[in-house]
């Protein structure tokens, strides 16, 4: 994934982000800090193409965003695993149908949707929360049911926003380790937090975001 | 399908119980207005029909005694007249309890008496009274018709009237009906807007998310349609129960043609389809704001 | 009021924008048809009534010569009886060449003939033809009376009619309109069941939630209501100015008594009540769901 | 506070919380732990009357809350300040209008109530943010509203779940400041977390939640 000189506005406000340009290597594991409002998210939100950036240039899979049809974006998202910092949960939709929705929408069907979505949802300790809806889960347990889908897809790029903000350290670590598992398979893994306790934990390379600026620690 | 059944889910918000009603609602309010616009409609035609279907043909004063052949002759060539029924003299006996209370019965005798001739004609008949006074010159210059066209003309306007009324509500009753169908579409769609952009950035594509939303609201918007008109049969057959009983003047059926069923049969299929194009519209604007 | 103002902020979601429009068109269907049964009614009150208005009376033969006195006597008692407007003998002249095609010119000089007064009734006379016929029957017990009665019966009843199929369709629409108001209101509401949970939870009392509520209903109801009158009195005006232009037949007066206006403004606040009190009844069971 | 043999249960689901009984003292200031989805957040919601016990008896404000009028019952929510996990602001209100809602729904007006929000707004880093809608912030932005809607009624008892799970490390010791303070003029202060680091720092006693059982750690 490579940034040029991408700046971020939403409508007519002020810039969030100012002229970043940086390239991560297809398998890398990064995370991403900064302080509460800085952009983290909004930064995100250009990388899983839910906001077009208004100015600069953005290439993901070796491809330049800008000039793809609206197909071509939507089967590059299907290759994007998001974690959202608010869960965004289909609150009419039981957790196993929330987890295989990246599933069914690429026409997959059957058992094997259902078997894997389960597999999952046991993974990150929900066994007994499989046919509940959204609005009856604590937070904790809606995060993890958002990690689930975000990884069922076996995606090329993860990108998980605060993915452990919810949840307790051991559990924490528990969903790190998911997500390294998953770069080991090669998996391309962003992380943003601001829990620094966990950063310091696992030594993986960090981007700063703050006041629009990136700068790489590592 | 177990997919097609879970992702109902959506609808389980409070609105989408709702938009199926008002779709009824609308669909019995037009059902009940085109119904009873038909039957007005054809009610009129029958009535117009009827006044139009009865002529009554004056000859000239005639001697009792003679002329008896040219009466003949006459009637005779107005029953084989086109878009005539039957023609028939009115007997003496009859003409003359007509004509007591105007110059008593003594003087009766001795005048020479006007002949009527009571002529029915087809019903749909394009025949016209003076159609009928052409043809009558040549053998009977002498005649007069009445084809109660004073009274004729004012019940034909008021029924012409009723119609352009009755045209005007369907008409109205319509538009208010596609308009509200289209707006609590678009209110029950409103709720589910999170879900539209939920699927979208996890990469369903434009056509998947309207496929999805529209067999939802076929389901929804054929359930409400036919509920209405289940209602609107009910209804009708109820009024056609009551009316059987106390037979209601001048309203010649409650009954519909084989064509006014199919009429009707349109009315939910309509309704669907507007809800059908609101949902695919909304769902093509909301997600053309998307990146 | 600032804070009113700023609460109004409440409504900003679609929905709240959408139950204004049906509210107008629920009225401007509600008060469209109102306006035209009113029309409606008026005319068939007035062509019944014309109908009614004129009778006409014979006399059986009388010689040429004599009772004239008899006649103007009996003119002269209708005239003032009351509930007539005017009364007066059919003068000779016109009766002869009524007679004419009937019984020959030549026989009419010698036989005695009938006399016709043509009487017409004060509008919305309670006189009935049986009245006026039990009076004359101690001076002229030889009269008698032709109140067009079969042709009016056909008539008043298609105009009763009329007006059962206008009430009915009236009912019809009015109930539409009431239930469609209290499910799109219900439906603007469920966009908002997390503002009053939040409200509830943070120890807003259950009647400052309802007013607050109320006061968004109200004001949405009023604006929505009054644009639909507002539009349903553009197209009656337009309708008024087309039809001064062609005198449209039989309807008698395309305008309203101060009654029917009544009647008609009460339209838009039986909507905005209707919307309020779904609003309270709606906020009612969702916080008595809440502990 | 006091809890009496508490037992909570959602519908006819299993028991959340079984036979809690404790006391806390007013004034005091009490951390709340425990795993995720262990019901942290439904006994806060016990404490502030979002939701009925299936058992047992709770007294607040030495009353007992069975029994009380809707009118007695919304008075004594008045009392209490809250900060919501999922935030709970109201979409068509900004930010300076939700935060002021509490004192607007007890019929206070004017420019004190304005000046109120608007100063406490700055104290948690908002100053920019005062018309914004709670759809533009992020997610660290909308949990300061929520804690400056919570405090600014002086509520006798504050009740937190997560107060700081979405801020960087020294914003949430700032926040936690804030309730110091607030513990100070006599507050009962109750915050639930899952960040150990923060319940280290800070030397107040700990209730631990844990498979329906409470138990208290010094
Ligand atoms: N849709 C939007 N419209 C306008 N401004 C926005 C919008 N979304 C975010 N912002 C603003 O952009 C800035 C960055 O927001 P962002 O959500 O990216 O922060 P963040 O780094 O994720 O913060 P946090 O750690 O609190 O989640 C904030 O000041 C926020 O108010
Ligand atoms: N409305 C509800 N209906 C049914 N079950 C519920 C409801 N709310 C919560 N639960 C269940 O109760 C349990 C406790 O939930 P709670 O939200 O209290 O956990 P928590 O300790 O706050 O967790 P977290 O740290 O993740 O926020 C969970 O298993 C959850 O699924
Ligand atoms: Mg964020
Ligand atoms: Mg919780």
């Amino acid at each position: 994934m490579r940034f040029r000189a991408v700046d971020l506005r939403y409508g007519s406000g002020p810039e969030i982000l100012r002229g970043l340009s940086f390239h991560l290597m297809s398998g890398s594991f990064q995370f991403l800090t900064g302080p509460s409002g800085a952009g983290k998210t909004s930064l995100l939100k250009l990388m899983y193409l839910a906001h077009p950036p208004s100015g600069g240039a953005i290439e993901l899979f070796d491809q330049v965003v800008k000039g793809l049809s609206r197909d071509q974006m939507a089967a590059m998202r299907r290759r994007i695993g998001v974690v959202f910092q608010d869960f965004r949960l289909i609150d009419h939709l039981s957790c196993i149908d929330n987890v295989s929705l990246p599933l069914r929408i690429v026409g997959e069907e059957g058992k094997s949707v259902n078997a894997n979505a389960r597999e999952l949802l046991e993974w990150v300790g929900l066994d007994g929360k499989m046919n509940s809806k959204p609005a009856t889960l604590s937070d904790g347990e809606k995060q993890r049911v958002s990690i689930a889908r975000a990884v069922i897809g076996r995606p090329d790029l993860l990108i998980a926003d605060e993915p452990t903000g919810n949840v307790d350290g051991d559990q924490g670590v528990r969903l790190m380790r998911l997500f390294e598992e998953l770069n080991k398979i090669g998996t391309t893994v962003i992380i943003a937090t601001h829990d620094e306790g966990m950063v310091a934990r696992f030594s993986h390379p960090v981007l700063r975001l703050k006041e629009g600026c990136l700068t790489r620690i590592q | 399908m177990p997919f097609l059944r879970r992702h109902q889910a959506f609808s389980q918000h409070a609105s989408s119980q709702i938009l199926p009603i008002i779709l009824a609602v609308m669909v019995y309010l037009s059902g009940l207005v085109v119904i009873g616009a038909m039957i007005l409609d054809s009610s009129i035609s029958r009535w117009s029909g009827n006044l139009q279907a009865n002529l009554t043909i004056q000859l000239g004063p005639l001697s009792k005694a003679g002329d008896k052949e040219a009466l003949e002759t006459i009637v005779k060539m107005l029953d084989e007249m086109e878009g005539v029924d039957s023609a028939r003299a009115l007997p003496l006996e009859e003409l003359e309890e007509l004509l007591v209370p105007w110059i008593g019965g003594d003087v009766l005798g001795d005048i020479p008496l006007p002949r009527l001739i009571d002529v029915r004609l087809e019903p749909g008949a394009k025949l016209t009274s003076h159609k009928i006074m052409e043809r009558l010159a040549e053998i009977a210059p002498n005649a007069g018709i009445d084809d109660h066209s004073e009274w004729i003309n004012s019940v034909l306007k008021l029924g012409h009237l009723a119609r352009v009324i009755a045209v005007a509500v369907v008409g109205l009753i319509l538009f208010v009906a596609v308009v509200t169908v289209a707006l609590s579409t678009q209110a029950y769609f409103a709720v589910h807007q999170s879900t539209v952009e939920i699927m979208h950035v996890i990469g369903a594509s434009d056509r998947y998310i309207a496929n999805q939303f529209g067999r939802q609201a076929l389901t929804l918007g054929i359930f409400g349609s036919f509920l209405g008109m289940g209602l609107t049969l009910i209804t009708f057959t109820l009024v056609q129960e009551v009316a059987a009983d106390a037979t209601v003047p001048l309203i010649g059926k409650i009954w519909l043609t084989p064509l006014e069923w199919m009429t009707l049969g349109l009315l939910p299929c309509v309704v669907t389809l507007v809800s059908m194009i609101t949902i695919r519209l909304t769902i093509f604007f909301t997600l053309a704001r998307l990146y």
